[in-house]
Protein backbone atom coordinates (compact mmCIF):
# COMPACT_ATOMS: atom_id res chain seq x y z
CA UNK A 1 0.00 0.00 0.00
CA UNK A 2 1.13 3.30 -0.60
CA UNK A 3 0.24 6.74 1.02
CA UNK A 4 0.74 10.34 0.32
CA UNK A 5 0.14 13.24 2.50
CA UNK A 6 -1.51 16.47 1.46
CA UNK A 7 -2.46 19.03 3.73
CA UNK A 8 -5.60 21.02 3.20
CA UNK A 9 -6.80 24.06 5.26
CA UNK A 10 -4.93 22.85 8.11
CA UNK A 11 -6.17 19.11 7.56
CA UNK A 12 -4.22 16.37 7.44
CA UNK A 13 -5.43 14.28 4.08
CA UNK A 14 -3.81 10.79 3.55
CA UNK A 15 -4.46 9.37 0.32
CA UNK A 16 -4.43 5.41 0.82
CA UNK A 17 -3.75 3.45 -2.33
CA UNK A 18 -3.09 -0.58 -3.12
CA UNK A 19 -5.01 -2.73 -0.36
CA UNK A 20 -5.02 -2.33 3.33
CA UNK A 21 -4.56 -5.86 5.10
CA UNK A 22 -1.89 -6.54 8.24
CA UNK A 23 1.59 -6.88 7.40
CA UNK A 24 4.28 -4.82 7.50
CA UNK A 25 2.21 -1.76 5.74
CA UNK A 26 0.23 -1.52 9.01
CA UNK A 27 3.44 -0.80 10.70
CA UNK A 28 4.14 2.66 8.69
CA UNK A 29 0.99 3.21 8.40
CA UNK A 30 1.07 3.40 12.48
CA UNK A 31 4.03 5.32 12.46
CA UNK A 32 3.05 7.63 10.24
CA UNK A 33 0.11 8.16 12.54
CA UNK A 34 2.38 8.59 15.48
CA UNK A 35 4.18 11.51 13.64
CA UNK A 36 1.16 13.32 13.53
CA UNK A 37 0.66 13.38 16.48
CA UNK A 38 3.33 14.19 17.86
CA UNK A 39 3.07 17.33 15.73
CA UNK A 40 -0.16 18.16 17.08
CA UNK A 41 -1.56 17.63 13.53
CA UNK A 42 -5.10 15.89 14.58
CA UNK A 43 -7.55 16.49 12.36
CA UNK A 44 -7.37 13.61 9.95
CA UNK A 45 -8.79 12.86 6.60
CA UNK A 46 -8.24 9.00 4.96
CA UNK A 47 -8.71 8.57 1.56
CA UNK A 48 -10.03 5.20 0.86
CA UNK A 49 -10.44 5.76 -3.01
CA UNK A 50 -7.75 3.77 -4.52
CA UNK A 51 -8.65 1.10 -1.28
CA UNK A 52 -9.49 -1.78 -4.04
CA UNK A 53 -10.29 -3.57 -0.56
CA UNK A 54 -10.10 -4.58 3.39
CA UNK A 55 -9.72 -7.34 5.22
CA UNK A 56 -10.65 -7.31 9.34
CA UNK A 57 -6.79 -6.79 10.04
CA UNK A 58 -6.47 -3.58 8.26
CA UNK A 59 -10.20 -2.63 9.69
CA UNK A 60 -8.43 -3.15 13.32
CA UNK A 61 -5.53 -0.74 12.11
CA UNK A 62 -8.06 2.19 10.78
CA UNK A 63 -9.73 1.47 14.25
CA UNK A 64 -5.95 1.65 16.12
CA UNK A 65 -4.77 4.80 14.19
CA UNK A 66 -8.56 6.10 15.10
CA UNK A 67 -8.40 5.65 18.50
CA UNK A 68 -4.70 7.24 18.73
CA UNK A 69 -6.01 10.55 16.87
CA UNK A 70 -9.08 10.68 19.55
CA UNK A 71 -6.73 9.93 22.68
CA UNK A 72 -5.08 13.26 21.38
CA UNK A 73 -8.22 15.02 21.36
CA UNK A 74 -8.61 14.80 17.11
CA UNK A 75 -10.59 13.16 14.59
CA UNK A 76 -10.66 10.78 11.76
CA UNK A 77 -12.88 10.39 9.39
CA UNK A 78 -12.89 8.58 5.98
CA UNK A 79 -13.59 9.52 2.22
CA UNK A 80 -13.86 7.60 -0.87
CA UNK A 81 -14.71 4.30 0.41
CA UNK A 82 -16.37 2.11 -2.59
CA UNK A 83 -19.95 0.30 -2.10
CA UNK A 84 -17.90 -2.55 -1.44
CA UNK A 85 -15.93 -1.04 1.87
CA UNK A 86 -18.69 0.80 2.90
CA UNK A 87 -21.00 -2.34 3.22
CA UNK A 88 -18.07 -3.73 5.47
CA UNK A 89 -18.36 -1.13 7.52
CA UNK A 90 -21.58 -1.35 8.03
CA UNK A 91 -21.90 -4.88 8.64
CA UNK A 92 -19.31 -4.06 11.61
CA UNK A 93 -20.94 -1.08 12.22
CA UNK A 94 -17.97 0.90 12.10
CA UNK A 95 -19.76 3.87 10.42
CA UNK A 96 -20.77 4.23 13.96
CA UNK A 97 -17.68 5.17 15.21
CA UNK A 98 -15.88 7.21 11.83
CA UNK A 99 -17.65 9.05 10.13
CA UNK A 100 -17.52 8.69 5.99
CA UNK A 101 -18.07 11.32 3.43
CA UNK A 102 -18.45 10.96 0.00
CA UNK A 103 -15.88 14.12 -0.68
CA UNK A 104 -13.32 15.66 0.69
CA UNK A 105 -14.88 19.16 0.71
CA UNK A 106 -17.58 18.02 3.11
CA UNK A 107 -14.82 16.17 5.14
CA UNK A 108 -12.37 18.54 5.31
CA UNK A 109 -15.78 21.32 5.96
CA UNK A 110 -16.62 18.90 8.79
CA UNK A 111 -13.24 19.44 10.74
CA UNK A 112 -13.50 23.67 10.14
CA UNK A 113 -17.34 23.88 11.63
CA UNK A 114 -16.14 21.91 15.18
CA UNK A 115 -13.56 24.42 14.83
CA UNK A 116 -15.68 27.33 14.56
CA UNK B 1 -24.48 -21.26 -20.16
CA UNK B 2 -24.48 -22.99 -17.15
CA UNK B 3 -26.05 -26.28 -17.67
CA UNK B 4 -27.72 -28.02 -14.24
CA UNK B 5 -25.78 -30.57 -12.47
CA UNK B 6 -22.31 -29.85 -13.47
CA UNK B 7 -19.87 -29.51 -11.30
CA UNK B 8 -17.54 -26.88 -12.18
CA UNK B 9 -14.48 -26.68 -10.08
CA UNK B 10 -11.67 -24.62 -9.92
CA UNK B 11 -8.18 -24.68 -7.52
CA UNK B 12 -6.03 -22.20 -6.05
CA UNK B 13 -2.76 -22.62 -3.90
CA UNK B 14 -1.11 -19.67 -2.49
CA UNK B 15 1.74 -19.37 0.04
CA UNK B 16 1.22 -17.80 3.36
CA UNK B 17 1.37 -14.46 2.35
CA UNK B 18 -1.21 -11.90 2.56
CA UNK B 19 0.20 -10.38 -0.90
CA UNK B 20 -1.90 -13.32 -2.57
CA UNK B 21 -5.29 -12.62 -1.26
CA UNK B 22 -5.33 -9.92 -4.23
CA UNK B 23 -4.81 -12.29 -7.41
CA UNK B 24 -7.55 -14.88 -5.16
CA UNK B 25 -10.05 -11.47 -4.48
CA UNK B 26 -9.48 -11.59 -8.44
CA UNK B 27 -10.21 -14.75 -9.46
CA UNK B 28 -13.13 -15.60 -7.84
CA UNK B 29 -14.77 -12.10 -8.66
CA UNK B 30 -14.32 -12.70 -12.27
CA UNK B 31 -15.41 -16.71 -12.24
CA UNK B 32 -18.22 -15.49 -10.23
CA UNK B 33 -19.56 -13.01 -12.89
CA UNK B 34 -18.86 -15.80 -15.31
CA UNK B 35 -21.11 -17.72 -13.63
CA UNK B 36 -23.71 -14.10 -13.45
CA UNK B 37 -23.39 -13.82 -10.01
CA UNK B 38 -24.95 -10.12 -9.30
CA UNK B 39 -22.08 -7.25 -8.68
CA UNK B 40 -22.92 -6.97 -5.07
CA UNK B 41 -23.28 -10.98 -4.71
CA UNK B 42 -19.43 -11.11 -6.28
CA UNK B 43 -18.16 -8.34 -3.85
CA UNK B 44 -19.47 -10.15 -1.10
CA UNK B 45 -17.91 -13.37 -1.75
CA UNK B 46 -14.76 -11.28 -2.64
CA UNK B 47 -14.86 -10.11 1.18
CA UNK B 48 -15.97 -13.18 2.82
CA UNK B 49 -13.23 -15.17 0.95
CA UNK B 50 -10.56 -12.63 1.57
CA UNK B 51 -11.71 -12.58 4.94
CA UNK B 52 -11.20 -16.36 5.12
CA UNK B 53 -7.94 -16.43 3.51
CA UNK B 54 -6.74 -14.08 5.69
CA UNK B 55 -6.96 -16.09 8.81
CA UNK B 56 -5.89 -19.46 7.00
CA UNK B 57 -2.50 -16.93 6.29
CA UNK B 58 -2.43 -15.70 10.11
CA UNK B 59 -4.55 -17.93 12.40
CA UNK B 60 -3.96 -21.33 10.78
CA UNK B 61 -0.29 -21.29 8.55
CA UNK B 62 0.84 -18.14 11.04
CA UNK B 63 2.52 -17.15 8.10
CA UNK B 64 5.36 -19.40 7.48
CA UNK B 65 6.95 -20.47 4.40
CA UNK B 66 6.44 -23.71 4.71
CA UNK B 67 3.09 -23.75 4.87
CA UNK B 68 0.41 -23.15 2.09
CA UNK B 69 -3.60 -22.34 1.68
CA UNK B 70 -5.97 -24.11 -0.93
CA UNK B 71 -8.81 -22.37 -2.16
CA UNK B 72 -11.24 -24.54 -3.93
CA UNK B 73 -14.15 -23.03 -6.08
CA UNK B 74 -16.94 -25.34 -6.62
CA UNK B 75 -20.45 -24.06 -8.26
CA UNK B 76 -23.35 -26.40 -8.95
CA UNK B 77 -27.21 -25.99 -8.84
CA UNK B 78 -26.92 -21.65 -8.72
CA UNK B 79 -24.42 -22.03 -5.60
CA UNK B 80 -20.46 -21.27 -5.30
CA UNK B 81 -18.85 -23.09 -2.26
CA UNK B 82 -15.79 -21.76 -1.62
CA UNK B 83 -13.62 -24.26 0.83
CA UNK B 84 -10.42 -22.53 2.39
CA UNK B 85 -7.72 -24.89 3.98
CA UNK B 86 -5.19 -24.22 5.91
CA UNK B 87 -2.06 -26.55 7.51
CA UNK B 88 -2.71 -25.57 10.82
CA UNK B 89 -3.79 -26.77 13.92
CA UNK B 90 -7.42 -25.26 13.94
CA UNK B 91 -9.50 -24.12 16.59
CA UNK B 92 -12.38 -24.59 18.92
CA UNK B 93 -14.57 -23.17 16.04
CA UNK B 94 -18.10 -24.43 17.68
CA UNK B 95 -17.31 -21.97 20.19
CA UNK B 96 -15.82 -19.32 17.94
CA UNK B 97 -19.36 -19.55 16.14
CA UNK B 98 -22.02 -19.57 19.25
CA UNK B 99 -20.07 -16.51 20.74
CA UNK B 100 -21.39 -12.55 20.56
CA UNK B 101 -18.84 -10.63 18.76
CA UNK B 102 -16.74 -8.28 20.98
CA UNK B 103 -19.51 -5.42 21.61
CA UNK B 104 -16.23 -3.05 21.95
CA UNK B 105 -16.44 -1.03 19.05
CA UNK B 106 -12.87 0.08 19.40
CA UNK B 107 -11.60 -3.27 19.81
CA UNK B 108 -9.47 -4.22 16.94
CA UNK B 109 -9.77 -7.41 16.34
CA UNK B 110 -12.66 -10.01 15.98
CA UNK B 111 -14.53 -9.37 13.23
CA UNK B 112 -13.58 -11.87 10.38
CA UNK B 113 -16.37 -14.53 11.62
CA UNK B 114 -18.88 -11.86 11.52
CA UNK B 115 -17.86 -10.59 8.36
CA UNK B 116 -17.94 -14.02 6.68
CA UNK B 117 -21.32 -14.62 8.26
CA UNK B 118 -22.27 -11.17 6.73
CA UNK B 119 -21.73 -11.89 3.49
CA UNK B 120 -22.15 -15.29 2.59
CA UNK B 121 -25.45 -17.58 2.68
CA UNK B 122 -23.38 -20.04 4.64
CA UNK B 123 -20.50 -20.61 6.75
CA UNK B 124 -19.09 -23.59 8.18
CA UNK B 125 -16.01 -25.11 10.15
CA UNK B 126 -14.45 -28.35 9.89
CA UNK B 127 -11.23 -30.27 10.34
CA UNK B 128 -9.49 -32.60 7.60
CA UNK B 129 -5.34 -32.15 8.71
CA UNK B 130 -6.04 -28.56 8.54
CA UNK B 131 -8.94 -26.21 9.35
CA UNK B 132 -11.50 -26.35 6.49
CA UNK B 133 -13.35 -22.54 6.65
CA UNK B 134 -15.97 -23.09 3.72
CA UNK B 135 -18.16 -20.12 2.17
CA UNK B 136 -21.69 -21.07 0.59
CA UNK B 137 -23.41 -18.14 -1.83
CA UNK B 138 -26.26 -18.74 -4.10
CA UNK B 139 -26.67 -17.37 -7.08
CA UNK B 140 -30.30 -15.42 -6.57
CA UNK B 141 -29.69 -15.60 -2.50
CA UNK B 142 -30.54 -12.93 -0.03
CA UNK B 143 -29.41 -9.14 -1.30
CA UNK B 144 -26.03 -8.33 0.19
CA UNK B 145 -25.60 -6.19 3.77
CA UNK B 146 -26.65 -2.63 3.16
CA UNK C 1 9.23 -6.26 -0.23
CA UNK C 2 10.11 -9.17 -2.32
CA UNK C 3 13.52 -11.09 -1.23
CA UNK C 4 15.80 -11.83 -3.53
CA UNK C 5 16.15 -15.98 -3.74
CA UNK C 6 12.93 -16.10 -2.22
CA UNK C 7 10.73 -18.78 -4.55
CA UNK C 8 7.10 -17.60 -4.51
CA UNK C 9 4.53 -20.07 -6.43
CA UNK C 10 0.92 -19.92 -6.68
CA UNK C 11 -1.15 -23.02 -8.49
CA UNK C 12 -4.29 -22.42 -10.44
CA UNK C 13 -6.27 -25.49 -12.00
CA UNK C 14 -9.16 -25.51 -13.92
CA UNK C 15 -11.47 -27.23 -15.85
CA UNK C 16 -10.99 -27.19 -20.18
CA UNK C 17 -13.50 -24.79 -19.98
CA UNK C 18 -12.99 -21.05 -22.13
CA UNK C 19 -14.98 -19.69 -19.34
CA UNK C 20 -12.32 -19.72 -16.36
CA UNK C 21 -9.89 -17.97 -18.63
CA UNK C 22 -10.89 -14.47 -17.07
CA UNK C 23 -10.08 -15.81 -13.96
CA UNK C 24 -6.61 -17.08 -14.80
CA UNK C 25 -6.03 -13.59 -16.22
CA UNK C 26 -6.89 -11.61 -13.34
CA UNK C 27 -5.16 -13.82 -10.91
CA UNK C 28 -1.83 -12.99 -12.69
CA UNK C 29 -2.30 -9.56 -13.37
CA UNK C 30 -2.79 -8.85 -9.46
CA UNK C 31 0.05 -10.54 -9.18
CA UNK C 32 2.26 -9.68 -11.44
CA UNK C 33 1.25 -5.68 -10.22
CA UNK C 34 1.65 -6.90 -6.63
CA UNK C 35 5.29 -8.17 -7.64
CA UNK C 36 5.93 -4.23 -9.36
CA UNK C 37 5.47 -5.86 -12.80
CA UNK C 38 4.84 -2.91 -14.71
CA UNK C 39 1.04 -2.00 -16.42
CA UNK C 40 2.39 -3.18 -19.25
CA UNK C 41 4.32 -5.82 -18.55
CA UNK C 42 1.43 -7.31 -16.99
CA UNK C 43 -0.73 -6.69 -19.84
CA UNK C 44 1.70 -8.76 -21.64
CA UNK C 45 1.86 -11.61 -19.37
CA UNK C 46 -1.99 -11.62 -18.95
CA UNK C 47 -2.27 -12.07 -23.09
CA UNK C 48 0.35 -14.45 -23.78
CA UNK C 49 -0.56 -16.95 -20.44
CA UNK C 50 -4.25 -16.71 -21.86
CA UNK C 51 -2.97 -17.77 -25.46
CA UNK C 52 -1.11 -20.43 -23.86
CA UNK C 53 -4.66 -21.86 -21.58
CA UNK C 54 -6.69 -21.44 -24.70
CA UNK C 55 -4.24 -23.53 -26.66
CA UNK C 56 -4.16 -26.45 -23.39
CA UNK C 57 -8.46 -26.69 -23.11
CA UNK C 58 -8.64 -26.69 -27.37
CA UNK C 59 -5.67 -28.56 -28.66
CA UNK C 60 -4.51 -30.04 -25.85
CA UNK C 61 -7.89 -31.42 -23.41
CA UNK C 62 -9.94 -31.38 -26.38
CA UNK C 63 -12.46 -29.13 -24.27
CA UNK C 64 -13.09 -32.88 -22.22
CA UNK C 65 -14.55 -32.32 -18.92
CA UNK C 66 -12.32 -35.24 -17.23
CA UNK C 67 -9.18 -33.38 -17.78
CA UNK C 68 -7.48 -30.37 -16.43
CA UNK C 69 -5.28 -27.62 -16.78
CA UNK C 70 -2.79 -26.52 -14.62
CA UNK C 71 -1.25 -23.01 -14.34
CA UNK C 72 2.02 -22.66 -12.10
CA UNK C 73 3.20 -19.27 -11.33
CA UNK C 74 6.62 -18.69 -9.93
CA UNK C 75 8.15 -15.78 -8.90
CA UNK C 76 12.36 -15.14 -8.19
CA UNK C 77 14.67 -12.83 -8.97
CA UNK C 78 12.98 -10.36 -10.94
CA UNK C 79 11.30 -13.57 -13.01
CA UNK C 80 8.46 -14.53 -13.28
CA UNK C 81 7.84 -17.76 -15.01
CA UNK C 82 3.89 -19.25 -15.36
CA UNK C 83 4.02 -23.12 -16.58
CA UNK C 84 0.66 -24.47 -18.37
CA UNK C 85 0.38 -28.05 -18.67
CA UNK C 86 -2.56 -29.92 -20.36
CA UNK C 87 -3.61 -33.98 -20.04
CA UNK C 88 -3.02 -33.98 -24.06
CA UNK C 89 -1.03 -35.54 -26.24
CA UNK C 90 1.44 -32.72 -27.04
CA UNK C 91 2.47 -32.01 -30.33
CA UNK C 92 5.64 -31.48 -32.50
CA UNK C 93 6.57 -28.13 -30.85
CA UNK C 94 10.39 -28.08 -32.78
CA UNK C 95 8.55 -27.76 -35.52
CA UNK C 96 5.99 -25.21 -34.88
CA UNK C 97 8.70 -23.19 -33.03
CA UNK C 98 11.09 -23.34 -36.28
CA UNK C 99 8.36 -22.27 -38.62
CA UNK C 100 7.43 -19.06 -39.54
CA UNK C 101 3.71 -17.74 -39.31
CA UNK C 102 1.02 -18.76 -41.81
CA UNK C 103 2.38 -15.14 -44.08
CA UNK C 104 -1.97 -15.09 -45.24
CA UNK C 105 -3.09 -12.26 -43.32
CA UNK C 106 -7.07 -13.16 -43.48
CA UNK C 107 -5.76 -16.92 -42.31
CA UNK C 108 -8.30 -17.80 -38.80
CA UNK C 109 -5.72 -19.60 -36.92
CA UNK C 110 -1.92 -20.26 -35.98
CA UNK C 111 -1.23 -16.88 -34.26
CA UNK C 112 -0.99 -18.20 -30.73
CA UNK C 113 3.15 -18.65 -30.64
CA UNK C 114 3.38 -15.82 -32.55
CA UNK C 115 1.33 -13.61 -29.47
CA UNK C 116 3.22 -15.75 -26.69
CA UNK C 117 6.59 -15.28 -28.28
CA UNK C 118 5.90 -11.78 -28.43
CA UNK C 119 4.61 -10.76 -25.58
CA UNK C 120 7.12 -12.53 -23.28
CA UNK C 121 10.72 -12.78 -22.92
CA UNK C 122 10.55 -16.42 -23.64
CA UNK C 123 8.73 -19.67 -24.65
CA UNK C 124 9.66 -23.34 -24.15
CA UNK C 125 7.57 -26.19 -24.71
CA UNK C 126 8.12 -29.89 -23.14
CA UNK C 127 6.17 -32.62 -22.40
CA UNK C 128 5.95 -34.31 -18.50
CA UNK C 129 2.43 -36.63 -19.07
CA UNK C 130 0.78 -33.92 -20.65
CA UNK C 131 1.96 -30.47 -22.84
CA UNK C 132 3.95 -28.15 -20.91
CA UNK C 133 3.94 -24.49 -22.06
CA UNK C 134 6.41 -21.86 -20.20
CA UNK C 135 6.31 -18.31 -20.26
CA UNK C 136 8.78 -16.41 -18.96
CA UNK C 137 8.52 -12.87 -18.62
CA UNK C 138 11.11 -10.64 -16.87
CA UNK C 139 10.23 -7.37 -14.21
CA UNK C 140 12.88 -5.06 -16.07
CA UNK C 141 12.84 -7.26 -19.60
CA UNK C 142 12.17 -5.65 -22.96
CA UNK C 143 9.33 -2.83 -23.44
CA UNK C 144 5.96 -4.45 -24.75
CA UNK C 145 4.99 -4.40 -28.31
CA UNK C 146 4.00 -1.12 -30.17
CA UNK D 1 -20.04 -12.67 -24.98
CA UNK D 2 -23.12 -10.02 -25.16
CA UNK D 3 -23.61 -8.12 -28.32
CA UNK D 4 -25.75 -5.20 -28.92
CA UNK D 5 -26.70 -3.71 -32.44
CA UNK D 6 -27.47 0.09 -33.10
CA UNK D 7 -27.54 1.89 -36.81
CA UNK D 8 -25.95 5.12 -37.38
CA UNK D 9 -26.45 6.96 -40.18
CA UNK D 10 -26.74 3.82 -42.29
CA UNK D 11 -24.22 1.99 -40.46
CA UNK D 12 -24.30 -0.68 -38.02
CA UNK D 13 -22.49 -0.83 -34.98
CA UNK D 14 -22.08 -3.83 -32.80
CA UNK D 15 -21.57 -3.18 -29.02
CA UNK D 16 -19.54 -6.62 -28.02
CA UNK D 17 -19.09 -7.17 -23.76
CA UNK D 18 -17.33 -9.28 -22.41
CA UNK D 19 -14.52 -11.27 -23.58
CA UNK D 20 -14.16 -12.62 -27.28
CA UNK D 21 -12.70 -15.80 -27.53
CA UNK D 22 -14.12 -19.32 -29.30
CA UNK D 23 -16.77 -21.58 -28.17
CA UNK D 24 -20.61 -21.00 -28.29
CA UNK D 25 -20.15 -17.05 -29.03
CA UNK D 26 -18.24 -17.35 -32.04
CA UNK D 27 -21.39 -18.96 -33.56
CA UNK D 28 -23.42 -16.41 -32.50
CA UNK D 29 -21.36 -13.77 -33.85
CA UNK D 30 -20.90 -15.38 -37.30
CA UNK D 31 -24.77 -15.97 -37.46
CA UNK D 32 -25.01 -12.39 -36.98
CA UNK D 33 -23.20 -11.45 -39.39
CA UNK D 34 -24.48 -13.76 -41.92
CA UNK D 35 -27.54 -12.13 -41.22
CA UNK D 36 -26.47 -8.53 -41.45
CA UNK D 37 -25.32 -9.86 -45.36
CA UNK D 38 -28.36 -11.00 -45.75
CA UNK D 39 -30.08 -8.05 -45.09
CA UNK D 40 -27.52 -6.15 -47.22
CA UNK D 41 -25.97 -4.29 -44.39
CA UNK D 42 -22.58 -3.96 -44.45
CA UNK D 43 -20.88 -1.23 -43.17
CA UNK D 44 -20.44 -2.82 -39.55
CA UNK D 45 -18.23 -0.95 -36.81
CA UNK D 46 -17.14 -3.11 -33.97
CA UNK D 47 -16.40 -1.33 -30.75
CA UNK D 48 -14.83 -3.37 -28.70
CA UNK D 49 -14.65 -0.48 -25.52
CA UNK D 50 -16.18 -3.59 -23.01
CA UNK D 51 -14.24 -6.18 -24.82
CA UNK D 52 -11.77 -6.81 -21.15
CA UNK D 53 -9.76 -9.37 -23.47
CA UNK D 54 -9.31 -11.55 -26.88
CA UNK D 55 -7.44 -14.73 -27.61
CA UNK D 56 -6.49 -15.81 -30.91
CA UNK D 57 -9.35 -18.04 -31.74
CA UNK D 58 -11.37 -14.64 -30.89
CA UNK D 59 -8.97 -12.81 -33.88
CA UNK D 60 -9.73 -15.46 -36.26
CA UNK D 61 -13.70 -14.95 -35.49
CA UNK D 62 -12.88 -11.28 -36.18
CA UNK D 63 -11.20 -12.12 -39.15
CA UNK D 64 -13.65 -14.58 -40.53
CA UNK D 65 -16.50 -11.82 -39.87
CA UNK D 66 -14.14 -9.32 -41.54
CA UNK D 67 -13.72 -12.08 -44.73
CA UNK D 68 -17.50 -12.12 -44.79
CA UNK D 69 -18.10 -8.36 -45.27
CA UNK D 70 -15.66 -7.67 -47.69
CA UNK D 71 -16.48 -10.67 -50.14
CA UNK D 72 -19.95 -9.07 -50.40
CA UNK D 73 -18.44 -5.64 -50.58
CA UNK D 74 -18.49 -4.14 -47.37
CA UNK D 75 -15.76 -3.47 -44.74
CA UNK D 76 -15.64 -4.06 -40.84
CA UNK D 77 -13.53 -1.67 -38.71
CA UNK D 78 -13.52 -1.49 -35.03
CA UNK D 79 -13.42 1.39 -32.31
CA UNK D 80 -12.76 1.47 -28.73
CA UNK D 81 -9.55 -0.90 -28.13
CA UNK D 82 -8.14 -1.04 -25.34
CA UNK D 83 -4.00 -0.69 -25.06
CA UNK D 84 -3.91 -4.53 -24.79
CA UNK D 85 -5.83 -5.16 -28.05
CA UNK D 86 -4.82 -2.60 -30.19
CA UNK D 87 -0.96 -4.27 -29.13
CA UNK D 88 -1.99 -7.63 -30.15
CA UNK D 89 -3.71 -6.22 -33.26
CA UNK D 90 0.08 -4.84 -34.07
CA UNK D 91 1.70 -7.69 -33.18
CA UNK D 92 -0.54 -10.27 -35.11
CA UNK D 93 -0.25 -7.25 -38.23
CA UNK D 94 -4.11 -7.15 -37.98
CA UNK D 95 -3.84 -3.88 -37.68
CA UNK D 96 -3.13 -3.43 -41.41
CA UNK D 97 -6.14 -6.05 -42.46
CA UNK D 98 -9.06 -3.47 -40.36
CA UNK D 99 -8.46 0.45 -39.47
CA UNK D 100 -9.00 0.60 -35.98
CA UNK D 101 -10.67 3.96 -34.83
CA UNK D 102 -10.75 6.19 -31.71
CA UNK D 103 -14.22 6.95 -31.72
CA UNK D 104 -17.63 5.94 -33.09
CA UNK D 105 -18.00 9.52 -35.31
CA UNK D 106 -14.67 9.03 -37.05
CA UNK D 107 -15.49 4.96 -37.62
CA UNK D 108 -19.17 6.35 -39.26
CA UNK D 109 -17.48 9.04 -41.34
CA UNK D 110 -14.76 6.36 -43.03
CA UNK D 111 -17.93 5.10 -44.25
CA UNK D 112 -19.93 8.13 -45.62
CA UNK D 113 -16.44 9.52 -47.20
CA UNK D 114 -16.26 5.98 -48.95
CA UNK D 115 -20.05 6.41 -50.26
CA UNK D 116 -18.89 9.69 -51.16
N1 LIG E 1 -7.83 -20.75 10.17
C1 LIG E 1 -7.76 -20.60 11.51
N2 LIG E 1 -6.88 -21.34 12.24
C2 LIG E 1 -6.78 -21.19 13.58
N3 LIG E 1 -7.53 -20.32 14.30
C3 LIG E 1 -8.42 -19.55 13.64
C4 LIG E 1 -8.60 -19.65 12.24
N4 LIG E 1 -9.57 -18.79 11.88
C5 LIG E 1 -9.97 -18.18 12.98
N5 LIG E 1 -9.30 -18.62 14.07
C6 LIG E 1 -9.46 -18.20 15.50
O1 LIG E 1 -10.71 -17.54 15.64
C7 LIG E 1 -10.54 -16.24 16.18
C8 LIG E 1 -11.59 -15.27 15.65
O2 LIG E 1 -11.39 -15.05 14.27
P1 LIG E 1 -11.93 -13.73 13.57
O3 LIG E 1 -13.35 -13.54 13.91
O4 LIG E 1 -11.60 -13.85 12.12
O5 LIG E 1 -11.11 -12.52 14.23
P2 LIG E 1 -9.58 -12.11 14.18
O6 LIG E 1 -8.97 -12.82 13.01
O7 LIG E 1 -9.61 -10.63 14.02
O8 LIG E 1 -9.01 -12.54 15.49
C9 LIG E 1 -9.11 -15.86 15.84
O9 LIG E 1 -8.56 -14.93 16.72
C10 LIG E 1 -8.40 -17.21 15.93
O10 LIG E 1 -8.07 -17.52 17.25
N1 LIG F 1 -1.30 -27.58 -25.81
C1 LIG F 1 -1.25 -28.08 -27.05
N2 LIG F 1 -1.50 -29.40 -27.28
C2 LIG F 1 -1.49 -29.90 -28.53
N3 LIG F 1 -1.24 -29.17 -29.63
C3 LIG F 1 -0.97 -27.86 -29.49
C4 LIG F 1 -0.96 -27.25 -28.20
N4 LIG F 1 -0.66 -25.93 -28.38
C5 LIG F 1 -0.50 -25.74 -29.70
N5 LIG F 1 -0.69 -26.91 -30.39
C6 LIG F 1 -0.58 -27.11 -31.85
O1 LIG F 1 0.14 -26.03 -32.42
C7 LIG F 1 -0.63 -25.40 -33.45
C8 LIG F 1 -0.32 -23.91 -33.51
O2 LIG F 1 -0.78 -23.25 -32.34
P1 LIG F 1 -1.12 -21.72 -32.35
O3 LIG F 1 0.02 -20.96 -32.95
O4 LIG F 1 -1.51 -21.36 -30.97
O5 LIG F 1 -2.33 -21.53 -33.36
P2 LIG F 1 -3.86 -22.02 -33.28
O6 LIG F 1 -4.17 -22.38 -31.86
O7 LIG F 1 -4.64 -20.85 -33.77
O8 LIG F 1 -3.96 -23.20 -34.22
C9 LIG F 1 -2.07 -25.74 -33.11
O9 LIG F 1 -2.91 -25.73 -34.24
C10 LIG F 1 -1.93 -27.13 -32.52
O10 LIG F 1 -1.90 -28.11 -33.55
Amino acid sequence: MKITQREVQGTVVLDLNGKLTGGPDADTFRKLFDGLIAEGKKQIVVNLEKVSWINSTGLGILIHNYSTVRSAGGDLVVIGASDRIESILYVTKLNLLFKSFENEEDAVRSFTHTRQ
Amino acid sequence: MVKTNQVEQMTLTIPSDLKYLGAVDAAVQDLARELLFSQDAVNDLGTALIEACSNAIEHGNKFSPDKRVTISLRFQDGTLKAAVKDEGRGFDFEKAMNEDPDPDPTSERGRGILIMRAFTDGLSFSYDGGLVCELTKLRDGSPSPE
